[in-house]
C-alpha cells in the first residue's frame, strides 16, 4: 500500500536533488532548472495533502496551479535575467556573478 | 501488488533518476532533457494522486512550455566552441552542499515518519475539472485574475530585461 | 464640539507645507510668506489657547480625541495643561520669530520651508498629545527633518553634525521606546493614554527599570552630560533658524518628556534616579559653562550655554518638589526664547560677516548697535539677571532644589558667576573696544530681520517683568501632580 | 492713616524714572534735550515726592523704625515661593529716598552740561534712569527678594555706565569686571536669601525680623548673616571684592560721583543697616562685618596716598569711606553708618563733580600734570576745597560730625583696635585728600593745558552740594535735639554722649594730615620721591594695589582659563572621544563584517539552509527527546 509518507519522502527526496543542484551547479540555467525541481517537489507534496488529508476539498490543487503559474513567471523573469547577464558578462558562471557584495 | 503501487515505485524510480541526471549531467542541454524527463514522471505522480487535470497541465506547462523555453535559454546564452560537455559543472560547493542537504533530508524524513497525519479515506471525485474550475472560478477568482495579470507582468518584464539595449549610452 | 484649537495649531504647518508644494521654487517671497503666515496662525491659537486656559478648573484642557487604531488602543489625543502650554507657545513663537530670521535664505528656499515646518509640525505634536504613541511618533516626525535640514543647508562641518544629531538621538528615542512598549505591555490595559496611565500603580522594580531607559533615552535629547556632545555641533552646523528651533524647542522636548512621561508615570523610580540626575546635571551646569569659556566660535559658546543651562533643567527635575519643576518648565521656556534670540543674533552677523570667530570681531557695536543691544539682553539673560524671565526660573529652581540638595544647589548657584564671565568675555570681545574697520561695511539689523530681535526680546523682559502670567500656569500644570505622587515619598535609594 | 502724597504715591517714586527711561528709549533717542529734561523731570516728581515722606515722617510721628508703614502687590504666587513687590516705609528708607533723588537730580543737571556734545547723550540719560529707578526700588524693598532684584538691576546700570564709552577697551573691560565681581557677591547673597526664606519661609523684613528675633539657632543666624554680608562686599566694594570700584571709574564722571560714590556702592551698606537684625542676632557675624569693614577703610586709605589718577584716588577715597560705613554698622551703630552715608554721600558726590568739572575742562586726569588749576577754576576749587575739609573731618564740615560718631561708637563698644585703625584712616585720609587738592589746584603748572570755569548747570550742582556738605552733619551732631539719631536707630535710639576729647583728638589728626601734606607738596620740605624711593618695595606695593587685581588676573588667566582650556579639552577628545570610539568599533564590525557577503548567491543559499536545519533541530530538541 502506498500511504502519504511515500509521496512526501519522494517530494523530500526531489527536493533535496532540486536544493543541491541549486546551491552546486555552476550554470545559472541549470540552477533555474533545479529550482523548477524544488518547485514540482513542493507540487507532488500539496497534491499528495488533498488526495489524503482533505479530498473533499481540492485547495492543494488549487494551490499546486497557482505554483506551476508562478513557476512560468519565474522561468521566464529568470531566463530573460540570465540572458541579459549573459549579454553584459559573457559568461553565466554564477561564481563570477557576485557583484551584489558590499 | 496492485497497479497503483507498481506505478508508483515505477514512477518514482523514473523521476528521481531523471531528476539526479538533471543534477550530475555535464552536459547542459542533457540536464535540459533529463528535466522533461523528470516533469513527465511528474506527471505520472499525479495521475496516481488522482490528479488528472494536474497531469495534464504538468505535461503541457512544464513539459512542454517551460522546457522549451529553457532549451532556448540554453540556446542563447551557450557558445558554439564544442566544449558543451562542460557546460554543466559543479562549483566549489559540490561537497559541503551535499552534506547540507542530506541533512536536511534527514530532518524532513524524521518529521515526516513522525508526524501522525490524520488520514482521510474518502475518495476523490474521478473527474477533478469540474470540481477545479468551480472553485477556481468562484473561492479563487481574484487569485486567479491577479495570476492572470502576474503572467502579463512576467511576460512583459521579461521583454524588457531581455531586450537588446540599443544604445548602451 | 467646539473649534478645535489643537488640531488648528498642529495642522497650521502641515498645510502650510501643502500651500509650499505648490509654489514654484523661484517664488521664494510668496513661500516665505506663507510660511510666516502658517507660523503665525500658531503663535495666534496658542497665545488665544493660552489666555482661555481656565486655571480654577486644571487638568488638560482643549481635549480632541479620535481612536485611531482601535486594536492598540492607540487614540490621536490632544490637550494641554499648565506644563505643555507654555511650551506650545514657546514653540509657536520661536518657529514664527525663525522663519523671519531665514527671510534671506535663498538656497532651495521651497524645500527649506517645507522641512521646517514639517519639523515644526512633529514638535507641536509632541507637545500637545497626550497618548503616548503619538507621543513618541510625533518625536520622530521631529528628528528626521532636522537631519536633512542640517546636512543641506548647514554650514561648518554640516554631515557630522547632522549625522551625530540623528544618530544621538536615534539611540535616545530607542531608550525611550523600549520604555514606552514596556509601559504599555506592563499595564495590559490596552491604552497609551498618558492620563490612565498615571493613574495605574506599577511595582517599584519596574519603576525603576523604566525610569532608567526614560533618563537615558531623555537624557540624550536634554542634553545631559555625558551624552551632550551632539548638541553643540549641531548647533554649530545648523542654519539660523533651525538652531533657534534646535536649541530653543526640541532640547525642550528631552525635559519636557522627562516631566511628563518619567516622572508622572514612575514617581518612585524617579526618586531613585533623582541624584544621579542632580549629579550629572551640575556637572552639566559648570562644567559646560566652563567649556563654553574656552570656545572660540560664537555659536559654540552659545551651544555650551545651552548645555549648561539645560542643566538648571535637569536639576529642577531631579529636586522632584513643585516649586523646582515649576522653574524647571519655566526654565525651558526661557532658555527657549533667550537662546533663540542669540541664534537669531549671531545668524545675523554670520550672514553678513560670514565668520563668527569672537577674534575676528570687536566694536561691532558701532556698526550695528541694534544686534549688540539684542545680544545684550540675551547675554544678561542667559546670566540670569532680574527683570528678565530666565531669572524667575532659575531662582526658583535654586529655591526648590536648594531644599533637597544644599550642596549641589549651591554649586549650581556657582554656574551664574561663570556664565557671567564667559557671557560678558563675549560681549565685550565681539561689540565692545575701537571700531574695527574692517566691519564697516555691515548693516545694522533692519525692516523684517528686526522681527524676531523684538519679539523675542519683547517676551524676555515683558515675562520678566510679570511672570505670574507664566509662572502660575505652569504651578497650575505641576502642583496637583506632585501633590499627589510626590510628596509622599523620599528622595534617593541610589546612593 | 496718614494722608501725604509722598506715601500715597510711593509706587510712583521708582516708576518714574522707568517712565523716563522708556520714553528716552524708544521715543527722545533723537531728540537730545528733549531726553535730557524728560529725565530731568522724572527726577524733580521723585525727589518732590521723597521730600513729601521725608517731611511727613518729621512732622508726623507715627512713623518710626520701629512702626514702619508697608505696602506691597503679590508679584508670584506659586507653591513654595511666594513673592512680592512693595515698600516698606521708615525713616531710613525716607533718608535714603532723599540722598538718591536729591543726588540724582543734581547730577543729571551737572551732565547736561559734563556731557555736552557727547553722541550718546540720549543714551546716557536713559542709562540714568533706568539707573534711579532701579535704585530707588532698591531703597523701597520691603522683601529681600526684591532688594536682590534691584540690586542686580543696579549692577546692570552701572554695567552700561561704565561701559558707556564702550569704544574704549579699557572701559569695556571695566564694565566686565565690574559685573563679574558683583556677580561673585551676588552669589552669597542669593544663597543667604534662599537659605533664609527656607529657614523662615519669606522674605519680608518685618517677618523675617520677628523669625530671627525668636529663633535661636545661632549657627544658622550666622552663616546666614556672613552669606548676605558677602553682598555688600561686593557691591560696597569691600576688601578683597574692591577691584572692580576704581576700574569702574572708567565711566562719564558724573556716573561715578552718582553710583561709584554716593548711592549705588551705599546700597550694600544700607542692606546691612535694613537687615540690621540679622547682623546683630549673631556676634560673630557682627565681628567679621566690623573687621571686614575696618580693615577695607585702612587698606584702601594706604593706596590711596600713591596713586595719580585724580578719579582713582577718589575712588579708594570711597572704598576707605564705605569701609568706615560697614564698619560702623558692624560695631553696632546703625545709626553712625547711616549717618556717614548721608554725609558722605554729599561730599563725595561734590568732590567727584568738582573732578568731573577739572577733568572736562582739561581734558586730564593725571594729578602730576594739573598744578594751580585753582586760579583758572574759582568756583571748582573751592568746593573741591570743601570737600576735602569734609571728608578730613574738620569741624564744622559734615564729615566730621559722622566721622566722629563712627569712632566714638566704636570706642565706646569697645573695638579698641578698630577705633586705632579708624583713627590711622582718618590721617591718612587727610593727608591723600590735601595732597590731592595742594598738587592739583596749587602750586605751579605742571603741564601745558588751558582751563576754564564749567558753565552754569555744572556749577550750581557744586555750590549746592558744597553747601550741603558744610552744613549737612548739622543733623546729627550731638548737640542737635531731635537729630537724625532719634529718626534713624536699631532698638531705641541713641544718644552717644558727645566726647570732647575724641572729637578733639580726631580733629588733630586730620589737621595732622593736612599739615604733613602741605609740608611735602607745597613747602616741599619732605621730598616725596625721596620717601619713595627709600621705600621703594612699599611704594611699589602699594602704587600698585597690593598686587589684588594681578592675583585675581593670574588667577583667572592661568586656573580659570586653563581650566575651561582643559575642560574642552576633554570634550573634545575624552567625552567626544568616547562615543567616536563607539563609533569606530560599529564601523570597523561593519567594514570587517561585510567579507561576509561574498555576493555569490550559493553561498547565501546554503548559510540560509543550513541554518534552516540547525533552527529546526534547536528547536526540535525537546519534541524529538519528549513524548509525541
Amino acid at each position: 500500500m502506498i500511504t502519504l509518507n511515500h509521496y512526501l519522502l519522494l517530494s523530500a527526496i526531489l527536493f533535496c536533488i532540486g536544493l543541491y543542484g541549486a546551491l552546486s551547479k555552476r550554470n545559472a540555467v541549470a540552477i533555474l532548472i533545479c529550482i523548477e525541481l524544488m518547485l514540482n517537489a513542493v507540487n507532488i507534496n500539496l497534491v499528495a495533502f488533498t488526495k489524503f488529508l482533505t479530498p473533499e476539498v481540492l485547495t492543494g490543487q488549487i494551490f499546486a496551479i497557482f505554483v506551476i503559474v508562478v513557476a512560468a513567471c519565474e522561468v521566464a523573469v529568470g531566463l530573460a535575467i540570465v540572458i541579459a547577464i549573459y549579454r553584459d558578462r559573457s559568461s553565466v558562471v554564477v561564481e563570477n556573478l557576485d557583484w551584489l557584495k558590499w | 501488488m496492485d497497479y497503483q503501487v507498481i506505478a508508483f515505485w515505477l514512477l518514482s524510480f523514473i523521476t528521481l533518476g531523471s531528476a539526479l541526471s538533471v543534477v550530475f549531467f555535464t552536459n547542459i542541454v542533457h540536464s535540459a532533457l533529463a528535466l522533461i524527463v523528470t516533469f513527465l514522471g511528474i506527471a505520472g505522480i499525479y495521475l496516481t494522486l488522482h490528479a488528472d487535470f494536474l497531469a495534464a497541465v504538468q505535461v503541457l506547462v512544464y513539459a512542454g512550455a517551460i522546457s522549451i523555453l529553457i532549451v532556448f535559454g540554453i540556446m542563447l546564452i551557450t557558445r558554439g566552441d564544442g566544449k558543451m560537455a562542460e557546460t554543466n559543472l559543479f562549483g566549489k560547493y559540490k561537497y559541503t552542499a551535499a552534506i547540507v542537504v542530506t541533512t536536511l533530508f534527514g530532518v524532513i524524513s524524521y518529521f515526516i515518519i513522525r508526524t501522525p497525519w490524520s488520514i482521510e479515506t474518502a475518495a476523490l471525485s474521478e473527474n477533478t475539472i469540474g470540481d477545479l474550475a468551480e472553485i477556481l472560478l468562484a473561492d479563487y477568482v481574484i487569485p486567479f485574475e491577479l495570476a492572470a495579470i502576474l503572467l502579463t507582468v512576467a511576460m512583459v518584464g521579461a521583454i524588457v530585461i531581455a531586450r537588446e539595449v540599443k544604445n548602451p549610452k | 464640539m467646539s473649534f478645535p484649537i489643537l488640531s488648528s495649531i498642529l495642522l497650521a504647518p502641515v498645510l502650510g507645507v501643502l500651500i509650499i508644494l505648490f509654489i514654484p521654487e523661484k517664488e521664494d517671497k510668496i513661500i516665505k510668506i506663507v510660511a510666516a503666515i502658517a507660523t503665525g496662525i500658531t503663535v495666534l491659537l496658542s497665545l488665544y489657547a493660552f489666555v482661555n486656559y481656565d486655571q480654577s478648573v486644571g487638568g488638560i484642557q482643549f481635549v480632541e480625541q479620535i481612536p485611531w487604531i482601535d486594536e492598540l488602543g492607540v487614540v490621536y489625543a490632544l490637550g494641554v495643561d499648565g506644563i505643555s502650554l507654555p511650551l506650545v507657545l514657546l514653540t509657536a513663537i520661536v518657529i514664527f520669530t525663525g522663519v523671519f530670521a531665514s527671510w534671506d535664505m535663498e538656497k532651495r528656499a521651497k524645500e527649506f520651508f517645507v522641512f521646517l515646518l514639517a519639523l515644526v509640525a512633529g514638535v507641536f505634536g509632541v507637545f500637545l498629545t497626550t497618548d503616548l504613541f503619538f507621543f513618541y511618533l510625533f518625536f520622530e516626525v521631529a528628528v528626521i527633518p532636522m537631519y536633512i535640514l542640517i546636512g543641506v543647508w548647514g554650514s561648518t562641518n554640516k554631515e557630522y553634525a547632522a549625522m551625530k544629531l540623528t544618530l544621538y538621538l536615534l539611540v535616545g528615542s530607542a531608550f525611550a521606546l523600549i520604555a514606552v512598549i514596556g509601559v504599555y505591555l506592563y499595564t495590559g490595559l490596552n491604552t497609551f493614554d498618558i492620563q490612565t496611565l498615571t493613574q495605574y500603580t506599577y511595582d517599584v522594580g519596574f519603576q525603576k527599570f523604566a525610569f532608567f531607559l526614560l533618563m537615558i533615552g531623555f537624557g540624550f535629547l536634554v542634553p545631559m552630560w555625558p551624552l551632550h556632545t551632539w548638541s553643540p555641533d549641531g548647533h554649530v552646523a545648523a542654519p539660523t533658524a533651525v538652531s533657534m528651533l534646535h536649541a530653543g524647542v526640541l532640547m525642550k522636548l528631552g525635559g519636557y518628556g522627562l516631566v511628563r512621561v518619567g516622572i508622572f508615570l514612575f514617581p518612585e523610580g524617579a526618586k531613585f534616579w533623582a541624584p544621579l540626575i542632580a549629579v550629572l546635571c551640575i556637572v552639566n551646569v559648570v562644567y559646560g559653562a566652563m567649556v563654553a569659556m574656552a570656545q572660540k566660535d560664537l555659536k559654540f559658546v552659545i551651544g555650551y550655554s545651552s548645555v549648561s543651562h539645560m542643566g538648571y533643567v535637569l536639576l529642577g527635575i531631579a529636586a522632584l518638589n513643585t516649586l523646582s519643576i515649576n522653574g524647571a518648565v519655566a526654565q525651558m521656556f526661557a532658555h527657549g526664547i533667550m537662546t533663540a534670540l542669540f541664534f537669531a543674533l549671531v545668524g545675523n552677523v554670520y550672514n553678513k560677516a560670514h565668520t563668527r570667530m569672537i577674534a575676528d570681531f570687536g566694536g561691532l557695536a558701532h556698526q550695528m548697535p541694534r544686534v549688540a543691544t539684542g545680544f545684550v539682553i540675551a547675554g544678561l539673560a542667559s546670566l540670569g539677571l532680574p527683570g528678565l524671565v530666565n531669572f524667575v526660573a532659575e531662582f526658583s529652581i535654586f529655591v526648590g532644589a536648594f531644599r533637597v540638595y544644599q550642596v549641589l544647589a549651591i554649586l549650581a548657584i556657582s554656574g551664574i558667576v561663570i556664565t557671567a564671565v564667559y557671557v560678558l568675555r563675549v560681549v565685550q570681545k565681539v561689540f565692545f573696544g575701537p571700531r574695527n574697520p574692517r566691519w564697516d561695511e555691515l548693516q545694522d539689523a533692519k525692516g523684517i530681520e528686526l522681527v524676531p530681535i523684538v519679539i523675542l526680546c519683547g517676551v524676555l523682559i515683558f515675562l520678566g517683568f510679570f511672570p505670574s502670567f507664566l509662572m502660575e500656569l505652569i504651578n497650575n500644570g505641576v502642583d496637583p501632580f506632585v501633590q499627589e505622587y510626590l510628596s509622599t515619598l523620599k528622595i534617593g535609594g541610589m546612593f | 492713616m496718614i494722608e501725604s502724597i509722598g506715601l500715597n504715591y510711593i509706587w510712583l517714586v521708582p516708576l518714574a524714572p522707568l517712565v523716563a527711561f522708556i520714553l528716552i528709549t524708544f521715543l527722545f533717542k533723537r531728540f537730545k534735550m528733549l531726553s535730557a529734561l524728560t529725565a530731568i523731570f522724572s527726577m524733580v516728581i521723585s525727589f518732590w515726592l521723597s521730600l513729601d515722606i521725608v517731611k511727613t515722617i518729621l512732622t508726623d510721628h507715627s512713623i518710626t523704625m520701629n512702626s514702619p508703614l508697608e505696602k506691597a502687590v503679590p508679584w508670584l504666587n506659586m507653591n513654595g515661593l511666594f513673592i512680592e513687590m512693595g515698600a516698606l516705609i521708615d525713616p531710613l528708607t525716607a533718608g535714603m529716598l532723599f540722598v538718591v533723588t536729591f543726588i540724582s537730580l543734581l547730577v543729571m543737571v551737572y551732565s547736561v552740561g559734563y556731557m555736552h556734545g557727547d553722541p550718546g547723550f540720549s543714551r546716557f540719560f536713559s542709562y540714568l534712569a533706568l539707573f534711579v529707578f532701579s535704585m530707588l526700588g532698591l531703597v523701597i524693598a520691603n522683601n529681600y527678594f526684591q532688594m536682590f532684584v534691584f540690586w542686580e538691576l543696579v549692577g546692570l546700570s552701572s554695567y552700561l555706565l561704565i561701559g558707556f564709552y564702550f569704544y574704549k577697551d579699557s572701559a569695556a573691560q571695566a564694565n566686565k569686571k565690574a559685573f563679574i565681581t558683583n556677580r561673585v557677591a551676588d552669589f552669597g547673597f542669593m544663597i543667604g536669601i534662599i537659605i533664609l526664606y527656607l529657614y523662615f519661609g519669606t522674605f519680608n523684613f518685618a517677618e523675617l525680623a520677628k523669625g530671627i528675633s525668636s529663633s535661636s539657632d545661632l549657627a544658622f543666624l550666622t552663616l546666614a548673616g556672613i552669606l548676605v554680608f558677602i553682598g555688600p562686599i561686593g557691591k560696597s566694594g569691600q576688601f578683597p571684592l574692591h577691584v572692580w570700584l576704581p576700574d569702574a571709574m572708567e565711566g562719564p564722571t558724573p556716573v561715578s560721583a552718582l553710583i561709584h560714590a554716593a548711592t549705588m556702592v551705599a546700597a550694600g551698606v544700607y542692606l546691612l543697616a535694613r537687615g540690621f537684625i540679622l547682623f546683630a542676632s549673631s556676634t560673630t557675624a557682627m565681628t567679621v562685618v566690623a573687621y571686614l569693614g575696618g580693615w577695607t577703610a585702612l587698606f584702601a586709605a594706604t593706596i590711596a596716598i600713591t596713586q595719580r589718577d585724580f578719579k582713582r584716588i577718589l575712588a579708594f577715597s570711597t572704598l576707605s569711606q564705605l569701609g568706615y560705613m560697614v564698619m560702623a554698622i558692624g560695631v553696632g551703630s546703625l545709626t553712625a553708618g547711616m549717618f556717614h552715608l548721608t554725609t558722605h554721600a554729599f561730599f563725595k558726590a561734590l568732590m567727584f563733580l568738582c573732578a568731573g568739572s577739572v577733568i572736562h575742562a582739561l581734558h586730564k586726569q593725571d594729578i602730576f600734570e594739573m598744578g594751580g588749576v585753582f586760579k583758572e577754576m574759582k568756583i571748582t576749587g573751592t568746593c573741591m576745597v570743601i570737600g576735602g575739609l569734609a571728608i578730613a573731618g574738620i569741624p564744622p564740615f559734615a564729615g566730621f560730625w559722622s566721622k566722629d560718631e563712627i569712632l566714638l561708637v566704636a570706642k565706646e563698644n569697645g573695638y579698641t583696635l578698630l577705633y586705632v585703625l579708624a583713627a590711622v584712616t582718618a590721617f591718612l585720609t587727610a593727608f591723600y585728600m590735601f595732597r590731592l587738592i595742594f598738587l592739583a589746584f596749587f602750586g605751579e603748572k605742571r603741564s601745558d593745558y588751558h582751563a576754564h570755569e564749567s558753565p552754569w548747570t555744572m556749577t550750581v550742582p557744586l555750590m549746592i552740594l558744597a553747601v550741603f556738605s558744610i552744613f549737612g552733619g548739622f543733623i546729627g551732631a550731638p548737640f542737635v535735639e531731635h537729630g537724625f539719631a532719634s529718626y534713624v536707630y536699631f532698638g531705641e535710639p541713641h544718644h552717644p554722649k558727645p566726647d570732647i576729647m575724641l572729637m578733639g583728638s580726631s580733629t588733630l589728626i586730620a589737621l595732622a594730615g593736612i599739615f604733613l601734606a602741605w609740608l611735602v607738596y607745597i613747602k616741599k620740605a619732605i621730598s616725596a620721591e625721596k620717601i619713595a624711593n627709600q621705600f621703594a618695595p612699599i611704594y611699589k606695593f602699594l602704587y600698585n594695589k597690593w598686587y589684588i587685581d594681578e592675583l585675581y588676573q593670574w588667577f583667572f588667566d592661568k586656573i580659570v582659563l586653563g581650566l575651561s582650556a582643559l575642560l574642552n579639552w576633554c570634550d573634545r577628545y575624552i567625552v567626544d572621544g568616547i562615543a567616536h570610539s563607539i563609533a569606530w568599533m560599529t564601523r570597523t564590525i561593519g567594514a570587517k563584517g561585510r567579507y561576509v557577503h561574498t555576493g555569490s548567491l550559493q553561498t547565501y543559499g546554503l548559510v540560509i539552509f543550513a541554518a534552516v536545519v540547525v533552527i529546526v533541530l534547536f528547536l526540535a530538541g525537546p519534541v524529538v527527546g519528549g513524548v509525541q
